[in-house]
């Protein structure tokens, strides 16, 4: 069996998740803390990525990173490549489909937290940058997790937007999804069954090691 | 009770110009559900309520035969594609066609999904027929169907796509000059239709697929770039 | 190190309650009393710059902490805050939350090692915060802020909670910490015993305002703010200083504006200052000096005023020296069988109690 | 514009989040507080939908929906009726993939909420059940909101799965994801765009309500 | 309303602690004192069924509440616990706060305005938790347990934190509920003016377990648990009994072991018990009874025991009546001058406080 569209659903899904991890938690944290009145405007924005169904998604990202679109336009002009069939552009599009499931219990856990304990790590001499990694991000630890697990799953999982902004690569941008889809299409019943229930194995056994590490008790004192 | 027919998405904007013909002529409505040919034919195998599958190969309405899903008599090649190669606006057609296509002048080049849509299989064909495959295929993106191929051409994202003829003749059809793609380069792409075993219509069913066979289907099939049924089919 | 004081002017308003305070904090320990509601927690809260509301100005030495123009944020204000609750950090255990503190330490304070054994942490060093008892958080929390190096020291109510033994344990460093490190300590408490063992002055807050800032022994002897105080029964506080000490008999003498006293030995040497606090429990109004009691001390007293306090109780006003002064309460027949009117000279036998020691 | 496809899907959406509410709130509960041995996997179980490609999972569906399945065959022996290409085929299918969404953040909010103010209430006489719906349902009301979002934009945006198993029947399976990639899919940009402005304009609004009516700062003392 | 007794003896293992206790708690207030750490609050949790390691027998009047076979959920043992920390449910007003109780009442308790006013709630009524003071969202939590109607009043620290003019307004209720509707109240603090003031008895625990259980008085008048007490000065408590009332003066007169003795008025009515409190500070040794004084009683004396207690002072035992004992401390220079020793007959000053009014 051809491993390599695993690979590149592994490489996508961790690259989406580091990317969502790095740009969701400065944006969770404003939309938790935050006093803008943008804040309740860009909350539900953020929503919104998911109300499309994902090959319609991928349509409008064709649009907008295409070499003609006001995305894809300037960076092809800037770095000479096309955004469109490319791991790039792959990353772009499942960090805007997953972004609400990072964002989304990241904001809630940031909220769980309050401004308390940071209220008590500047009584300490923690500027707000340090009392945010050192205290709020430690503490909203859960919400990291809940948001990993999501953007990872999802990413995974996920296949219309990809399918379309990819073009189905083979080595490049043909994702697992796409190479399930193509054995249940393809009437290949055993080898789509075979590829589901690894990475259901694979999910499951990874998931079981998070949590089990993750312990995902303490701070709560029953 | 409506007549419900599945249909192989790249036939779902003539079926439905199919069917307000086929209403006017007083055959009754047709309920659409369109999707991909693969699909509709693992929702038959577990049960959809469907009277008539109209897919986008022969394969498929064949082994719903075999399996005793379809009648063997009542299956029918209904329309015969033919693949076209389109470019996107100032970008100049070869004069001898797709084996006279410089390799150079392709940016991306989109066809459907070889192992899924019979217009992949076909464009495939027809690359490996005129030699261009192994030029080119590094720069080929496939979408799952002939539809999001034609996506691709549509949003500027390649600069050639070999698609299903009939959308040349659809109001929407962006711009950008297009070819037909000699047929010999590529076995037919024939299209066939059965009348489900469960159908509770079967005559319904019957007359809708002869309407498909006559004079005034045969007409539109053209206008949407389906070449006529060989006599011998 | 530099001691440097906090002159604050601020006022913040809530919805059905508003402070405005004002005062000067110098590098010592400064008690701040008020019924339950009146603001103190509020006042340390503007002082550390976590009310976004508070209005006003705050100056630390030489440096601007908030005014019209600049609002230091409360990081930067070097500030110690022990909250009434123990806010400890669940994911760290002990010591991390102490290293938290010292590794972000911006000045010099008190070391390790004597935190930890002052506040008898060793045991919990390794303990979760959610596995530790209400006293126990409470002490973490206090030996955290003090391992951050604080130039001002704001404590809501660190020793409530507490039993009494080890209140005995902790205080001694808590008086000692602003001496040394030369910081100003506002100690926000509601037992007298805490404000008389450990504060130089008192800061008394009624309904979000400051009645009085003053030092312990002017305020608690003053009948104006007795009730405020909820000091039951009348009390002085006297400053004398150590004149002498009688080894033969165990005993220290000390100079006060009531003369010369006598109390059961106290480590201080001649010439240091001492508090003295007589309540008027600890005062016997008699005709004559006996001849002997177990009370060291016999004064003659003028009686400067009477004043029936509740039904069969006389408060007792008596004037001392030139200017000490004292009181006492007793029944009305002991003003009838001593004949108590105001300007009659009569005896006292006081047994006043070193402040600072135990309470 | 047709518009039969919105009120399947919004419907589908209602009904599905309310069944996810219903069967999800037990269940995250189980995952935050319980203390079975079977916690963890079977919370590692409930991310699982999640990593299957939605015509996978779909198919997948098909099959154990399907007449012969091991839920239709006894389904349709008692109800008359198939689960394949029904409304309630519908909604099982995104109840199951939209079920890590729901359960996820309900779990970390509960967890959030902790044993404390359960303990409190009991102290008030409240029994668990009691306790439960007034202290901690409330007390976890962000992460309600939270889940219900995400669970209703996925179920609004999904579109493989439901594709697979509901059949596309005009008025009956066809949701507005399906009924825009089929305009898509037909060339009918037009109506595309239009139906994706509808959808995104709709749940802009109505996240907009949701997040300004419900604040979500109580609880949270800065 | 049945007045039903708590039995339990429990036992629960932590690493690092483990606490074993027994005991019978009858309706009235027993205090529950002891160092930070000692269990006081795990005991609490153990009675309430908040501990899943707790392991023994507990039984409420007939109905066990936790044996080998039977483990009452908390909710069912009608038990009413303030937490240490006010543990307010933040979504709801001090309102909802007060009906979530009041709606869940278990049996007869004090009535809403009984206790708004008690606890001085009034003005709090819609007031977010969030937005309390420390000492406020403490009375709210004690009220809302109140309005509960437990069987058994579990108080941990209830009044810590709280004035001492906000104490002398709540204790009143605290006192008299535990009469009125029959209940044991379990009543931790650290605080021995709150002991004396409002409990019955007193159990005194030591890492994690039951040093003892008796009245108050005993407890407090025995040397052994002054130290544990935090006693700094040796305390007797004294039985007595309202006999006679002297309107002239304005006096109470009182019968106890150690004789008759006079106190200013209290609003008792003949034949009530009372509880007198000497500490040693309150008693004052003479060679002869002094002709007149201000204070009020005069007792002749016999010197049981000395004992130096630190450098200069002495602790002085006395027997007084037949019964009744006594302890002063003297500087070693009374001692001569007043020449004490074992047997010596002298006579004492005292002035007893009345417990149970004001501390
Ligand atoms: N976050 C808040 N929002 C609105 N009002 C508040 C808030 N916090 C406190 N208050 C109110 O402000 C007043 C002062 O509260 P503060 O906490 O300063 O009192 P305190 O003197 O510390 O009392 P305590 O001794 O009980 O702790 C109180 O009436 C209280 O109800
Ligand atoms: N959840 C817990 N897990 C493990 N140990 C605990 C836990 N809670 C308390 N302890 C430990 O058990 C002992 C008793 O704690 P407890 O809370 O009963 O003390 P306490 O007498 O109430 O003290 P305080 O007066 O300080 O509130 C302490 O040594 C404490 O560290
Ligand atoms: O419509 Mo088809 O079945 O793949 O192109
Ligand atoms: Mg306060
Ligand atoms: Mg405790």
């Amino acid at each position: 069996m051809n491993l390599t569209p695993v690979w590149i659903s592994l490489q996508l899904a961790s690259v989406t998740v580091a990317v969502l991890l790095v740009l969701g938690t400065p944006l969770a944290w404003w939309l938790a803390m935050g006093r803008s009145r943008w804040r309740v405007p860009v909350d539900a924005l953020v929503a919104l990525p998911l109300v499309l169904p994902p090959t319609v998604l991928g349509f409008y990202m064709l649009i907008l990173l295409g070499p003609d679109g006001p995305v894809g336009g300037p960076w092809l002009a800037v770095t000479g490549n096309t955004l469109t069939f490319s791991f790039t552009g792959l990353v772009i599009t499942s960090v805007l489909y997953s972004l609400p499931f990072v964002v989304q219990p990241l904001r809630d856990a940031f909220s769980s937290v309050g401004g308390r304990p940071l209220e008590t790590a500047a009584m300490l001499g923690a500027s707000p940058r340090d009392a945010f990694l050192t205290i709020a991000c430690p503490l909203a630890r859960r919400g990291f997790v809940t948001a990993g697990v999501l953007g990872f799953a999802h990413t995974l999982g996920e296949f219309g937007a990809i399918l379309m902004v990819g073009g189905s690569i083979p080595g490049e941008t043909r994702a697992v999804a796409i190479a399930i889809f193509e054995h249940v299409e393809t009437l290949e019943y055993g080898a789509a069954h075979a590829l589901s229930a690894g990475l259901l194995v694979f999910s499951f056994v990874a998931l079981l090691g998070i949590y089990t590490l993750n312990g995902r008790r303490v701070g709560v004192s029953v | 009770a409506p007549l419900h027919v599945a249909v192989a998405s790249n036939f779902l904007t003539p079926l439905e110009t199919l069917a307000d013909a086929f209403a006017e002529q007083g055959g009754g409505e047709l309920l659409i559900s369109a999707g991909a040919t693969g699909q509709l034919y693992t929702q038959i195998t577990n049960g959809a309520p469907y009277d008539v599958f109209l897919a986008a190969d022969q394969a498929r309405p064949q082994r719903l035969v075999d399996e005793g899903l379809a009648r063997a008599d009542r299956h029918i090649t209904y329309a015969r594609g033919q693949l076209v190669l389109w470019a996107r606006p100032g970008i100049a057609l070869p004069a001898k066609g797709l084996a006279g296509l410089r390799p150079e002048l392709v940016t991306r080049l989109a066809i459907a999904n070889p192992a899924l849509a019979p217009y992949g299989r076909a464009a495939r064909e027809a690359l490996e027929a005129t030699g261009q495959w192994a030029a080119l295929e590094d720069r080929i993106v496939q979408g799952q169907n002939v539809g999001q191929a034609f996506q691709y051409l549509a949003t500027g994202n390649v600069s050639h796509a070999l698609v299903a003829a009939s959308y040349t003749r659809h109001d929407n059809r962006p711009a950008g000059a297009h070819q037909v793609v000699d047929t010999d380069w590529h076995a037919p792409v024939r299209q066939d239709a059965v009348i489900l075993e469960r159908t509770d219509s079967p005559d319904q069913a019957l007359a809708f697929l002869a309407f498909m066979q006559g004079p005034a289907a045969t007409g539109i099939l053209q206008d949407f770039g389906y070449q006529p049924m060989d006599e011998s089919q | 190190m530099t001691a440097a004081a906090l002159e604050f002017d601020v006022t913040l308003d809530r919805p059905g309650f508003s402070l405005a305070a004002e005062g000067r904090l110098e590098p010592g320990v400064t008690a701040l009393f008020g019924h339950s509601g009146c603001g103190k927690t509020s006042l340390l809260r503007c002082l550390a710059g976590l009310e976004r509301g508070c209005r006003g100005t705050i100056r630390h030495g030489e440096q601007p902490w908030q005014s019209r123009a600049v609002a230091l944020p409360p990081h930067r204000r070097a500030v110690g805050l022990v909250f009434q609750d123990a806010r400890l950090f669940p994911h760290l255990s002990v010591r991390g939350n102490l290293d938290y503190a010292e590794r972000r330490r911006r000045e010099d304070g008190p070391g390790r090692a004597e935190v930890i054994d002052g506040l008898g942490l060793r045991k919990l060093l390794d303990q979760a915060p959610s596995a530790l008892s209400g006293g126990e958080a409470q002490r973490v929390a206090l030996g955290r802020a003090l391992l951050a190096g604080p130039r001002l020291l704001l404590l809501d109510e660190p020793l409530t909670g507490l039993d009494s033994a080890r209140q005995r344990e902790i205080m001694p460093l808590l008086r000692t910490i602003p001496e040394r490190f030369g910081i100003p300590v506002l100690y926000v408490t509601h037992a007298r015993h805490e404000v008389l063992a450990l504060a130089d002055r008192i800061m008394l807050m009624r309904e979000g305002g400051v009645l009085t800032h003053a030092s312990v022994s002017s305020v608690f002897s003053s009948p104006d703010y007795w009730a405020l105080l909820g000091q039951p029964e009348p009390v002085v506080i006297w400053p004398g200083r150590v004149v002498a000490r009688d080894n033969d008999w165990g005993l220290t003498v000390l100079a006060t504006d009531a003369g010369r006293l006598r109390i059961s030995e106290i480590s201080a040497d001649p010439g240091d200052p001492v508090a003295l606090r007589v309540a008027a429990r600890d005062v016997v109004l008699t005709l004559e000096p006996p001849t002997a009691t177990s009370m060291l001390n016999s004064l003659p007293v003028r009686v400067e005023s009477l004043q029936t306090v509740r039904e069969g109780v006389v408060r007792v006003q008596l004037g001392v020296g030139h200017k000490a002064s004292l009181w006492t309460e007793v029944t009305r027949q002991s003003v009838a069988a001593l004949r108590l009117e105001t300007g009659r000279r009569i005896h006292a036998l006081i047994r006043p109690e070193v402040l600072g020691l135990d309470h």
